[in-house]
Order: structure tokens, then C-alpha cells, then sequence
């Protein structure tokens, strides 16, 4: 193999992780720097959005352009990065609470809408930055500081929403594999139009439920299925076989690469426009339509 | 101004009151008058009860008037409701096939009715109801005095694209009502304008800030409808393919302004624009631009209120949302249009503000201003904007959140090599990392605490210096001053000219921006007026608790209208009478 | 304050600290002395670098102390940056084998020693790392002269419940403890503090809030987790089955207050509780409820910002936030409650205005207020609150939104029978139903709608006769006036104190009562001033602008603080002192 | 029959529908007083929330507890209702800008949160209030005054949506035919658990494309085929068939009615207290548990 031009090192930053020693989030950023070396997209072209939370501090610890927003708004602040400049690589990262909690308006909005962005969540199925209260994934009868007695909602299912709402990349991946999670990540990042990737993601302070053991014990591979990702309907039923049987499928549910993108549709970034760099001002032509219906 | 004429139309919705107020103003401005028009409404989709009031002259035109010289009701419904608004000496045009004034109580002899089957007529030309409007300006072009061959190139301009036929049957509508009104010797108007062709525009304030937001370098539009900010993002659309920018509608405001914040980190001009129940969503994102130091404009269209309100009336109550929008201490321009060419000029200023000093730019709009029309004659759409402190290029020693002098820190587009940096809601170093973390509270980390705060609130200061002083006209010893913010500006210069007319000497202070605000000029021309009146449309006096905070000036008297109507001149004639009279 | 003695705990999170503050101060109260007790931490959820500070007196305690008599250090990294803090006279408690004093630059003579090998003599108890801070307290119970039975007591009480074996652990190790400081000769501190066995509560300002809001007949709350608010919901979710009510965590704010609302207008005391990123979202829904005129109390903890700023750092800036919360016009309930008793006595009073007068009602709480303890003596948990406006039968006439002479119109609640009606967020009529549709703008609708602006101001005034004055204490012919809200009263009162000392004269006044504001009041005070000092956790003065609004004064002197840390006594002093002197 | 204790006109208010003639909400209105009627509500009993839009009009022309909140937040607010006071019948009216667009992420949690609120969307593919956008339902190519040349994002499917988010009871109507809606009305508020209807609701001024007859010309009844509605993965696959053919399913998708319900759940609730009514302030036997940690 001819010498990679980057390496994972080069996308790290000079601030130290803050997270826990040992939480699911490591996995993740080291897997996010090995696929962007892999893929060789230079530092200067990925912008990594984020809301808040534990795995929201991500774009801190990267040497990229990081925009950390507020909570839940990392979707649409990327959207606009992503629309005001089609080059740029362009990546949300969030937890649970952030993108299927406060954020999940958005969510729903940019998997009907196939933006060629990449969301990722770090699904602890826990706040974690607040210390510990029942997410939208934590299921039923969880102990949390809210839920003392024990959660009482059903929770979401990320995966299967995604694809109900139209998502055209739909992953899930697990903190405890690294290399696949970096296959995950790479996939996620080539497809065309929005992709998606819940990651189980432990969070070993707060949750004593959603383990590394308990993962370990319960994930197994699609790709080492014979599930067409192509297919809607399995990829829904696959999605939605966690609650038949105690195993948890990881890899691509679904991805499909005819649906154009927003981009593709939209009638400035079609025809070359780049919004964030283009000449400012009216041209005497566009002025002269623009105003016509003033006269 | 000596000559003045006010036309009102009166109908429900689905008369198609917006395009004949539209197609009526047209025709004006081609006889190079000026003109201020109106359209009061209600938040119902057919039926109900609305007004298009437009007033023209060949001098400036200030408000939409307050009687009608002529007023067209369009309906029988809408007829009933208006006869308490009916003043004395107008001519009333109205469809005698379908209204009875008489039944209806229009038995007043200082009106002059005038009947015209307008229906009946507009069935000789065409099957399209609409056509009926086209027989009223004959009619009404007759007692104006109009141009014939000016009416109808204007029909040429406005219908041409729909065939030479569509044209034709317009012509013969208009000549219909011409003649109709000739042949009832319909008397002409008393009021003599003086025209000639002319070749001014006619906008609402909408429409204004949207040219001048495009003509400011605007790349990016994100908006979730909402009354009455709602038309700029139909405009800004409408030549989409031609501008090269991109308008989004999104699922909400947060995401509305959410995305502008990301295309405007990213280097496109952005703005976004809502009205207060959208802005309210938008605030937790003001703050965080503002921390993040992203240009941003948000524009906020002020409509009565509280809450849903009434959403098509007019209304100035959203300042201390504006100021107070967001958590925490940190800086923002406001910034409060008055008229079309000046909103036309924020348009431009807002986005070169926000970008020069990586700020949150609010205007506010409010409904008057946004939807009210006007002719206009000197928009600079050929003005030249420039970006500013962008770096293509930097070094090791790049430092994003550099604390500098004028608080402006060099900044760099995701794409620029060696640029990237980390740009958070948290308190920060200069190199943009997080102090809210492993830094937070440790003494090391107090003063870079400070120096934020300080950086961010130094650019203010910055601001300060170039924005002009507060708008004041007319004489420094006059009997009072009035004082005014928004939309209101040319109802108040009428009442002086009035007041001029009746003897009492006036002077004018106008606040357009509302923060960086000019302490010491307000508060140097407030101390030396004799008396103070503040007029405000909305209860609590929001601009004069405002001002009062600012420069501890309490203004003794004001004249508020909260009921969603506009103020008119002769209400701030009298409550100056009132005063000047008690002193 | 003649004694009174200071313990800092250092250490990270992880250490524990939480709860070893919290035992140490059930510890202190257990001996019937008061206390004070606030922890400084960061937004890392293990790491990093914290202190947990209690004083402790036999007489009133004001703030958490300066300077430190004792301070534990938990760990080598925080005892390294804990260095710059330290100050003289203080006596160092930490783990020789882990802490190397000397190393770390610890080498003032003016500083005592006191090395402890907490870890190892826990190991001689337990394999719980925990265990040794319960050495420590053995060490310090030692030298502070504390009775060891009453220690004891409080193990007992804590631990009582995992079994009689741990709590034998506890002993030991406090004996151990004990034994070591003795055996090692530590000098006991020069203090002597009078006590006895005593039975008050110690409780952070969020619980006691959490308390007065149950008492005050709170049945619904709705909040989603954001420092400090979130102990709120902690709290009241713990004892959920014995309280019978309803704590509900959502999907975020706006469903956390549309909740409340919900559950409001249905009948159900209701609450929802935040910070200012989500009070930003709320905002929108407190226009809302304003207009519905539906109960609403909502609890904004103020942390530093600007956006996500340092989230566990204190600030008092978003007093403008909560006074431009929403759009338009409308009245709304200020308050800014002070320390634990008044957190308390302002959860039920909240609520019961709420009722009350049908309007929301804002309680500004600060991360310093919410997130410190105390001890507290008297909380009137049995105070009986009762319904108000409620109406159980109606007749054919009723109408829920009647123009009444003290704005509050007769409401009833779903399930009652003839009692239906429309509650909108739209101006209406008397009737409820909505005037921004087909009646909007008609001669005969514009004054309802000024009735009904004006009906709910009414509220406001009547809310304003209810209130008490604003706190003023001191004589009114001090050298100085110094003027406080929210947390800081009991900083200003020990500077006060410090001052007389120096034979500097002062009084204090201190705004509990945002909205309705008593102006007259306020301003009386401040004219008869000699010299005013506004003292405030913000940078740009946002009470000292507040007040200047509300009664013209412009406040000439200000302390503020916005590094995130608490104003300290004798920041207060030395400002002052640098006024007085300069007269 | 023996005589109804109330008939549909007992539930109407004195305000005449603002609506436009012909405006597919009168279809809506008329039977979901008759359904209330059928079901022998008392009116008292009844609470209708809506948001802002024409749909969300709805409450001003009902003689019930009508609430109308802010755009988009009738689902919260019925919620705390519902919750407050569980002997009331609680409904939630809005439209598809209302419930799927500003309101997406409530209607989103409310599926899975299974309080037993009824949610009535009324669909009209266009923000008919605000005089003519795209909604997240306008298919690609829709023109409306915010796409003049036409829609380029691709349409959420509620129904679709909703089984997947957990909801479990998923209908659709349609305004064409009112007795059918008075059906799946009447089921929806007597399902136990929270019940969605979409409705196809012809906006008759702003939309020229989702017509009474374009609907005519394609629904087809659920309870005319062997549809199994308590098949979850049945339920989503017709829900999606409106991609596959040009065929419209209107009746109930999908229905459970062995998942307990929020109200059931909860601590307070399950024990029989009304939070509406119940008596005020603490007794000494809750002083004492609730501030023992303090001593
Ligand atoms: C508007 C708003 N609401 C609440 C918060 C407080 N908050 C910070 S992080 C967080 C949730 C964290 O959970 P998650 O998103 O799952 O991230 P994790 O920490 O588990 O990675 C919350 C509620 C906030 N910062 N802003
Ligand atoms: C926060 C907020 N944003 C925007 C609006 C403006 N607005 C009123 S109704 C509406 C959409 C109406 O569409 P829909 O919900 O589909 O209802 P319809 O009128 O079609 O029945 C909008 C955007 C508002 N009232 N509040
Ligand atoms: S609290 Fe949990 S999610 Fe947060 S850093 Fe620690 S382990 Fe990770
Ligand atoms: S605009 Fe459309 S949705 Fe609104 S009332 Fe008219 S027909 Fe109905
Ligand atoms: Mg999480
Ligand atoms: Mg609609």
C-alpha cells in the first residue's frame, strides 16, 4: 500500500479528551480520525458540528473545524455549513439526549431532507453530562435520577425511525469495535446524501445497564448476514428485531444511492454556486430582473 | 403638503384587495406621484373585512391619511361594517346592483354617492369578476384626472405576458368605466395633482430589506413562515436560479436560524427572518452566535401581540425581547428601520456590520413598515460591499479568538489550510478551547474569563463609533419635542407640519438604532426641549422605558395606541395641543 | 461574626465530594451551629479541579468565608493548583504518601502541616477508598473540639440504613481518625464555638425552593435536565409515590412548559424549572400562558454565560431575559428569591400568585443560591394554601374572560359542567373567542381589545399592592447606601458588618421583587442616599440599568463580577472604603 | 335505538368556522361531534388543544374545553391535561406544518410516550394559514409560494412514522368522506393508548394538487381488505405503499392494545390521585419522609 497523505494524528487536537477514562466516546474519536485518514480528506475540509453533552466535547479534541453549538442543534447549523459550501466534509456528532431528545425536530427533518451530511449520535442511552437522567433510548424500567423507581416510557428506536422518515444511510455501530466502527464511519462518509450511525456508546459513570459486557454479548455483524441494505422492508424489520430477540444487529441496515440529494436539487449549488465563497452583490442583470416588479 | 389625495378600497379577502391595491398604486407611480399605501386586514383566508388605503400627491406623501377623498366599497358585507369609519365629503363608489347605502345608513349629506353596476359592466368585457376592478379605475381615473394612455400601459406592463388579448379586454374595461363615469357626470376630484410619466418603483418594506440584504451580499436565507415577516421569504425565492443563493424553508425557527448560524460560520452572508413567536425560539441561538462570534442578522417583524395576538395588525412591543434576548451578558446590535430606503439601507448595513464585527444583528421590523407600500426613487443597488476580516492565509501563531483591541478577532472559513480551530458555545481561550471544563474556576483561568467578556463587549464600542447620530429635524428652541422609533417617523413629521400650521413650533427625534444607542446626544437633545412626547405603538412604553434606562431621562408624556391600528396625525396634533395648552 | 471557622475541602470529581460536604455539614449542624456551605466545580464529570467550602459559627453565618482555617487536600493534582489559594495561617490536611507538599511549592512558614496517611489507615477499615474521609473528619472533629458522640449520631443517620457492620466501619474509622490527630499532637484550632445537640435542617437553595413549591400546593412539574435547575427534579422525583403528584422529565423546554400549562389549566399547581438556555426556548410559551391568563410559575437558575458560557459557574444576567421573555405587551411576575428561607417562602408564594391573579410568575434563582446549603430553622411546611378564582358552578352569563375591575375574570376548570369555553392564545372577547379573525380591526372590536390589554395590566397593579416593601436595613443615614439581589444579600450583610468594624456606616437595600417593581420605594431610598454602591454577579450592571428604567436613578458606584466566582466581603470593603474615602 | 344523551350540535360553539367554504376542516368538525355524540362525552368532559394554523382553528367553533396554544405545542399542552385530570377525554387538533413540522418532535415522543391523548392531524400538504408553503407532507415538484418551481425536499409519511416512533393506534382519514372519519374517530378515542389520525383535508384556496378528487380517485378502505392491524410489520409495509402504487389505504393501520399506557404507569396516577383536584399542601406524614435527608 502507497503511504497514506494523513494520518489519525493529524486530526487530533492539542486539548487533552475530558471524557471519563474508559468511556465509549474514545472508540468513536479514534475511529473518526482513522476513517478520515483513510479517506484522505484533508483537515481543512471536514467541519464536525455538535450540540451538547459528554460525546458533544468531540469537536474539541479534533483538528478540524469544530463548531460545538447548543443542545440539539448541531443538524441544523451543519445543514447550513453543508449548503454554504457542498466541498467541505461535513459531520454532527451529538448524544442520545441531543439529537433524539431536544434535537429530534431536526432529525426527523434532515432524514426527509438527504443533505449529504453525516450524524452521528454516541448513544449511552443515558444523559451523561448532567449526570445521569433517563434518555429517550433508555428502556422501560431504568434507574436514573429521574427515574428513581425505574423509567416508565417506551423508548425510540433510532434505527427504525431513520428509516421510516427516509434517511438514505442508516448504521449502527459499537464502541466496543473500533475497526468496524471506523468501516461504519468510512461507509457513512462516501455515501451521497445523509447518513446516519447510532453507536452504542457505554458510558461507564452513569450507566450500569448498557455496558461493554452487555453489548459484547448481544452485537453481531449484518454484513455477516445475507440482509439486503437495499431493502426497505428488511432493513425495517432488522431494525425492529431487537424487541423479538435479545441480539442486536451492527453494521448498514439500509442505504440506497438513487435518491438525489438536496444538493443535487437545490437550483444555486446545481448550477456551481458556492455560497460561502461566491462574489457578493447584484450583478446589473440580476437587478434589473429582481426589480422588474417594482416598476 | 398642499395636494393630497386618499383612495380606499373596501372588501373582503378573496376580493383581491392585495392586487388591486398593487395594480392602483401602479398607476400612480406612473404619473410620478408619490404614494404611501396600506392594506388592514384580518388573519382569515376569504371573507372578513379589510381596507386598502392609499394616499398620493406630487409632494412627499407622510402617512396613509386619515379621511377619504373617494372610498370604493367592493361588497355589501363589508359595506355594512364601514359606515362608522365613513367621513364627510367623500364620494363613494359602490355597486348599486348589489348595495343599498340607504338600507345599509349611509344617509349622511356631506357624502357623495356614486353608483356604478360594476358587475354588470365588467360581464360586457369578460367572465372574470376580477375585471370589475379594471371598470372602477376608469371611473375612479376619470374624477383623478388621470392619464389615459398612462393607465393603460401600465395594464401593458402588468398583463402583457398573458397575450395581446388579456390586454385588449383591460383596455376595454377601463374605458368602460371612463366612460360610465363621464356619461354620469361623475364630478372630478376638487384636489389638482400636478404628473408627467415617471419612473420611480413602489415596495413595500419587505421588499426593500430584501434588495438591500441582497445588495449587502446576502447568500443564505433561512425562514419558517410567520407573519408579516413571511413576504421576504417569498420574494427572496421568486428569482432564486437568478441569485445564486440559497432560501430555505425549514422545519422551524430554531432550525431557521440555526442554519443561518452554520452558513455564516461558513462564510456565506446569512440572515434569517421571523416575527416575535419565531424570535422567541431563535433567542437560546442569539446568545450562541454571539459567544461563537458568527456574523448573524435576524430579522424581526413586530405584529400585536401578546402571543398569537393579532397577527395582521401592527404593533412596537418587542424591544426588551430584543434586548433581552438570550441568557447572560454579551453584546448585540438592534437596529429599527423607519421607511423602505431605509430599510433598504439596513438591509445593506446589517449584514456589513455583523460580518465586520462578528455579531448578531437584530432588525426590527414591525407590520406597518414590512407590509405597508411606498414609492421609492433612490435604492443604491449598485452599491459595493466587501467582506471583512477574513484571512486566506495564516500561521502557526493563529489565534481565532485573538484578544485584540477592537475585540474583533481574525477569523478563518472552514477550507483555509492551517485555519481550523474550534468554535464552541462555552466560554473559551484565544485559541478556542473550552474553559468551562478542566480550565473552569482555577485562577489561572479567571482573567481569560474576563478578557472574553471584555473582548466580546469592547466591539460594541466599536460599533458606537460608526453608526450615526439619532435623527433629529426642526428647530433646537421648539415647544416640544416628539420623539419616535420605527415605522412611525412620517406620521410624526405630519403631525408637525400640521402643528406648524396651527402655530406650534415642533422638533423631532427619531431613534433608529437601539443599541449601540446614543447616550449622550438623546439625552443632551432631551434635556433641552421644553416638553417631551413619546409616541409609541404599543401599552407599556417600551422605547420610554427604554430610554429612561439608558439615559435616565424620564419623559413626561406619551401617546400610545396598542389596539393595532396605526397612530394618525391627528391624534398626536391634539395630545400636543393638550400639553402645550396645560404648560 | 466573633468566631467562625472555614473548612475547603480540594479535590476532583470523583473524590466524592458531594457527598463529603454534605455529611461534614450534617456533621456541624448536628451540633446546633450554622452554616454555610457552597461547592466550586467544573463541567467534567470525573477529573478536574473542585473545592467544597463550609463555614460554620454559633451565630449567624453570612457567606462562605475568604480565607480558609482548614483545608483538606484530596489529591497531588488539585493540591498543585491548589497553591495560589492558600492563605496564611491555614492548616493543610492531606496524604503525605500521595501529596508531596514541599514539591509542590507549599513553603510558607505562615502555613501548617498536618500530613495524614488517609489512605492507609482506611485500608486498616475497609477496602472502600471513600472510608477515608471519614478519617479525616476523625481528625478534624479533633481539632475543631467537635463531640465525637454526636459524629456518631450523624454516621448512624447516614449509613444506619445499609446495616449495623457499616456503620461499625464509620466508627472506626473516625476513631482512627480522632486517634491519629491526637496521638500526632495536632493543635486544636484557637476558635471555640459553643454547642449542643441540635435539630435544624441543612438544605441547598433548590430543595428548599423544591419544598416551598410543594407546600404551596404544586402538583405537576415539568423540567428537562440543565444545570443548576436539575436537583430541583431530583428532588421532588425521589419521593414521587408518597407526594402523589405528577414530575415529568420531557422530550425538551418548550414540552417541559407546555406541559405545565397543560396540566395549569386544567387545575393542577404547576411548575417547570431551568437555566437560561432553556428559559430562551420557554419564552415563547410565557407570552402564551400570559394571554390565556393560565397559572404558570417558572424557575429560572442563572449560571454564566453568554449561551453555554460555564455552566457550573454562577452569574445573575438574565434579568433582562426574564423581563423580555416573549413578545408583545403583557404583565408577568418577577421574583428573585435570596437564601433558603426565602427559596422556600417564594415556592408557595409563587404558585399562590400564580392562581392568584392568573399569570406567570418568574422565580430568578442563581447556581450560588440553587446549589449552596445552609442550615435553616424554620420552613412553615404546615402552611395551609387554598384555591383561588375557581369557580364549581356557573350560570348561563359566565364569562371566563370578563373585564373586571382587578383584571382577574372567574375561571373554571375542565370537567365542570356549563363552564366551557374557548382559552386562546389570540386577543379575544369577553367570551374567549378569538378577535384576530373576522373581527379583527372593526370599529367596534378595537375596544375590546384595549380593555383587555388593559384588564391584564390591571392584574399587575393589584400584585403591586400585595408585596411587601423592598428589604432595607441599616439606618438611613449611612455613609453609603449598598443595593443587592438574589444570592449576594448575605455577602453585602457581612460587609456591612466588616464596615462598621472600619466605623463605615451603611445601609442595604436589597430587590427581591423585580415585577411588579416598587418604584416610589426604591427610589426614595436611593434620592436620600449619601453615596450608592450597586453590587451585582453581571458585567454590564443589568439591575443597576433596571433600576435606572424603573425610577430614573442612575446608580453612580458598582461592583460586578462576571468571572463565574462568588463576590467576596471584602471585595465589597475595599470598594467602599475607595468611594467614601474619595468623597 | 333508545335516544342519545347528546346530539353531534351540542358540542358546537356559538363562533361560525372562519374556514373558506368547502375547506376540507368542516368534513372534521361535523364528525367529530358526532363521534363525541355517539360516544355520550358530556361535553364538560371533553378537552380539544390545538396549535396555530386554519386546522388549528378548530376549538374556537367547539362548545367543549377548548385550548388553542402556540404553532406547533398543542400535543404538550394537551399532555399536561391529560395527565393533570385522566376521567377527561383529551384531544389534540392541528395541522401537518403544526404537528409534523414545528411540532415534529413532540408528536415524535407522545408515539412512544403512550399517554392516552387522541392527535388529529389535519392534513392539507400546504400552511394554508399563512396563505400557501410547503409542508413536510408537499411531495416533490409541489408549487407554493416558497417553491415556486417546485418542492425539493422529499415528504415525510406520518403513518409510516408513527408505528415506527411507537404509537399504538395509527389511522388515516379523509375529509371526503365524514362518515368514515366519525368511525375512525370514534375508535381513536376509544383506544387505550394514544391514537393518531391523519386526515387528508383538501385545502381547497392554496391547493390545487391534493384535491377532493384527487383523493376520491385513490382511497380505498383498510377494513375492506384482510389487513391485520395488529401487525406491526403489516402495518408499516401498507403504510408505505404509497410509493409502490398509486393507491391511498384510509381506516386504521395499525392498533395494540397490550401495551400499558403512560397514565397507567405512573406512580401517582396508578394510585388514583387526580392532580387537578387533589387536596393542596403537604401532610405531616409526607413532611416528615420528604425532609428527613435534611436533618
Ligand atoms: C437547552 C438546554 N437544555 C438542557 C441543557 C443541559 N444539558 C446539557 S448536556 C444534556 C444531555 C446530555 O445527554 P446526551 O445528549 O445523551 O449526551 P451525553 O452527555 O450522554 O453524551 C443536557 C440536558 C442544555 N445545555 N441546554
Ligand atoms: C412560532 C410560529 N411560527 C410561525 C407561525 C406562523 N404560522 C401560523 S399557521 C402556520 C402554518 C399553518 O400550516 P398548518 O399547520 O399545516 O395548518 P393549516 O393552516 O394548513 O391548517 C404558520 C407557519 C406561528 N404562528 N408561530
Ligand atoms: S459521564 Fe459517561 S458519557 Fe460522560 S464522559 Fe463519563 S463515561 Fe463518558
Ligand atoms: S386556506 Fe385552505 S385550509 Fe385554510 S380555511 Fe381555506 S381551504 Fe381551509
Ligand atoms: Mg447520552
Ligand atoms: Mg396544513
Amino acid at each position: 500500500m502507497s503511504e497514506r497523505k494523513y494520518k489519525a494524528d493529524d486530526y487530533k487536537s492539542n486539548f487533552r479528551p475530558t471524557w471519563c477514562p474508559g468511556c465509549g466516546n474514545f472508540a468513536q474519536w479514534r475511529a473518526l480520525r482513522a476513517a478520515l485518514a483513510e479517506l484522505e480528506i484533508p483537515p481543512e475540509e471536514v467541519v464536525l458540528a455538535s450540540g451538547i453533552g459528554c460525546s458533544s466535547h468531540m469537536p474539541n479534541f479534533l483538528n478540524v473545524y469544530g463548531i460545538q453549538t447548543v443542545h440539539g442543534r448541531g443538524i441544523p447549523v451543519a445543514t447550513g455549513v453543508r449548503l454554504a459550501n457542498p466541498k467541505l466534509t461535513v459531520l454532527v456528532y451529538g448524544g442520545d439526549g441531543d439529537i433524539y431528545g431536544i434535537g429530534g425536530n431536526h432529525f426527523l427533518h434532515a432524514c426527509r431532507r438527504n443533505v449529504d451530511i453525516i450524524t452521528i449520535v454516541s448513544n449511552n442511552f443515558i444523559y451523561g453530562l448532567t449526570t445521569g437522567q433517563a434518555s429517550p433510548t433508555s428502556p422501560v424500567g431504568t434507574l436514573t435520577k429521574t427515574t428513581p423507581r425505574g423509567s416508565i416510557e417506551n423508548p425510540l428506536n433510532p434505527v427504525s425511525l431513520a428509516i421510516s422518515a427516509g434517511a438514505t444511510f442508516v448504521a449502527r455501530g459499537f464502541s466496543g469495535d473500533a475497526k468496524h466502527l471506523q468501516y461504519i464511519f468510512k461507509e457513512a462518509i462516501e455515501h451521497r446524501g445523509f447518513a446516519f450511525v447510532d453507536v452504542f456508546s457505554p458510558c461507564i459513570t452513569f450507566n450500569r445497564n448498557q455496558t461493554f459486557d452487555f453489548f459484547r454479548a448481544r452485537v453481531y455483524k449484518i454484513e455477516e448476514t445475507d440482509h439486503d441494505k437495499e431493502d426497505f422492508h428488511a432493513a425495517i424489520d432488522l431494525a425492529n428485531q431487537r424487541f423479538v430477540r435479545d441480539q442486536l444487529p451492527i453494521g448498514i441496515f439500509y442505504q440506497i444511492e438513487n435518491k438525489t440529494t438536496y444538493e443535487e436539487r437545490d437550483f444555486a449549488l446545481n448550477q456551481g454556486y458556492i455560497p460561502a465563497h461566491d462574489k457578493l452583490g447584484l450583478s446589473d442583470e440580476q437587478i434589473e430582473i429582481i426589480t422588474k416588479e417594482f416598476y | 403638503m398642499n395636494q393630497d389625495i386618499t383612495v380606499r378600497f373596501v372588501g373582503s379577502a378573496g376580493d383581491g384587495l392585495v392586487s388591486l391595491g398593487w395594480l392602483f398604486a401602479k398607476i400612480i407611480k406612473k404619473h410620478n406621484l408619490n404614494l404611501v399605501g396600506f392594506r388592514s386586514y384580518q388573519s382569515v383566508i376569504r371573507g372578513g373585512y379589510n381596507e386598502y388605503q392609499l394616499r398620493f400627491s406630487d409632494e412627499k406623501v407622510y402617512s396613509v391619511g386619515e379621511e377619504a377623498d373617494i372610498i370604493v366599497l367592493l361588497n355589501k358585507h363589508v359595506a355594512a361594517l364601514h359606515l362608522p369609519r365613513v367621513n364627510d365629503n367623500a364620494k363613494i363608489v359602490y355597486d348599486q346592483d348589489y348595495v343599498d347605502l340607504d338600507e345599509l345608513g349611509y344617509t349622511s349629506d356631506k357624502i357623495e354617492k356614486l353608483p356604478i353596476p360594476m358587475k354588470e359592466l365588467a360581464k360586457q368585457v369578460s367572465k372574470l369578476s376580477v375585471i370589475k376592478n379594471i371598470i372602477v379605475f376608469g371611473a375612479l381615473g376619470h374624477i383623478l384626472g388621470l392619464d389615459t394612455e398612462l393607465i393603460k400601459e401600465v395594464l401593458e406592463e402588468q398583463f402583457g405576458y398573458k397575450g395581446k388579448e388579456v390586454v385588449e379586454i383591460n383596455y376595454k374595461a377601463l374605458d368602460l368605466g371612463i366612460e360610465f363615469a363621464k356619461s354620469n357626470n361623475w364630478e372630478k376630484v376638487s384636489k389638482k395633482l400636478k404628473f408627467e410619466k415617471g419612473k420611480q418603483m413602489v415596495i413595500t418594506g419587505n421588499e426593500a430589506l430584501a434588495l438591500g440584504l441582497l445588495t449587502g451580499g446576502l447568500k443564505y436565507y433561512s425562514g419558517y413562515p410567520m407573519t408579516p415577516a413571511t413576504s421576504i421569504i417569498h420574494y427572496l425565492t421568486r428569482y432564486l436560479p437568478k441569485l445564486g443563493i440559497i432560501v430555505k424553508q425549514t422545519e422551524d425557527e430554531i432550525a431557521a436560524v440555526g442554519m443561518a448560524v452554520g452558513a455564516s460560520y461558513c462564510g456565506a452572508r446569512a440572515a434569517t427572518g421571523t416575527s416575535g413567536g419565531g424570535f422567541a425560539l431563535m433567542t437560546e441561538i442569539v446568545g450562541m452566535a454571539a459567544i461563537q462570534e458568527v456574523p448573524l442578522v435576524i430579522i424581526n417583524s413586530m405584529r400585536a401581540g401578546p402571543s398569537t395576538g393579532m397577527a395582521t395588525k401592527t404593533e412596537q412591543a418587542d424591544l426588551f425581547q430584543a434586548y433581552g434576548a438570550s441568557q447572560g451578558d454579551f453584546p448585540k446590535i438592534i437596529i429599527a428601520p423607519y421607511d423602505m430606503e431605509d430599510a433598504f439601507n439596513v438591509g445593506v448595513e446589517s449584514l456589513e456590520l455583523a460580518e465586520k464585527y462578528q455579531m448578531v444583528v437584530i432588525v426590527l421590523m414591525d407590520l406597518y413598515l414590512s407590509e405597508g407600500i411606498a414609492t421609492v426613487r433612490k435604492l443604491n443597488l449598485k452599491h459595493k460591499t466587501k467582506r471583512y476580516g477574513i484571512l486566506d492565509k495564516v500561521d502557526d501563531n493563529y489565534l481565532r479568538y485573538k484578544i485584540t483591541e477592537s475585540g474583533v478577532s481574525p477569523r478563518t472559513l472552514p477550507g483555509t489550510p492551517k485555519g481550523m480551530h474550534f468554535t464552541g458555545s462555552s466560554e473559551r481561550n484565544e485559541k478556542g478551547f473550552s474553559i468551562a471544563s478542566t480550565l473552569a474556576g482555577l485562577p489561572d483561568t479567571l482573567p481569560i474569563r474576563n478578557a472574553m467578556v471584555e473582548k466580546r463587549a469592547r466591539k460594541l464600542e466599536q460599533v458606537a463609533k460608526e453608526i450615526p447620530e439619532p435623527i433629529f429635524e426642526g428647530d433646537k428652541d421648539a415647544d416640544i419635542t416628539l420623539v419616535s422609533w420605527g415605522s412611525t417617523i412620517n406620521i410624526v413629521r405630519e403631525a408637525r407640519i400640521l402643528l406648524e400650521e396651527e402655530g406650534i413650533k415642533s422638533n423631532h427625534l427619531h431613534i433608529k438604532y437601539i443599541l449601540p444607542f446614543q447616550k449622550e446626544k438623546v439625552k443632551e437633545i432631551l434635556e433641552n426641549a421644553k416638553e417631551v412626547l413619546i409616541i409609541e405603538q404599543n401599552f407599556s412604553g417600551q422605547m420610554q422605558q427604554y430610554i429612561c434606562m439608558q439615559t435616565a431621562f424620564d419623559i413626561k408624556h406619551h401617546l400610545r395606541r396598542y389596539d393595532g391600528e396605526l397612530i394618525v396625525p391627528s391624534q398626536i396634533v391634539e395630545k400636543v395641543k393638550e400639553i402645550v395648552k396645560n404648560e
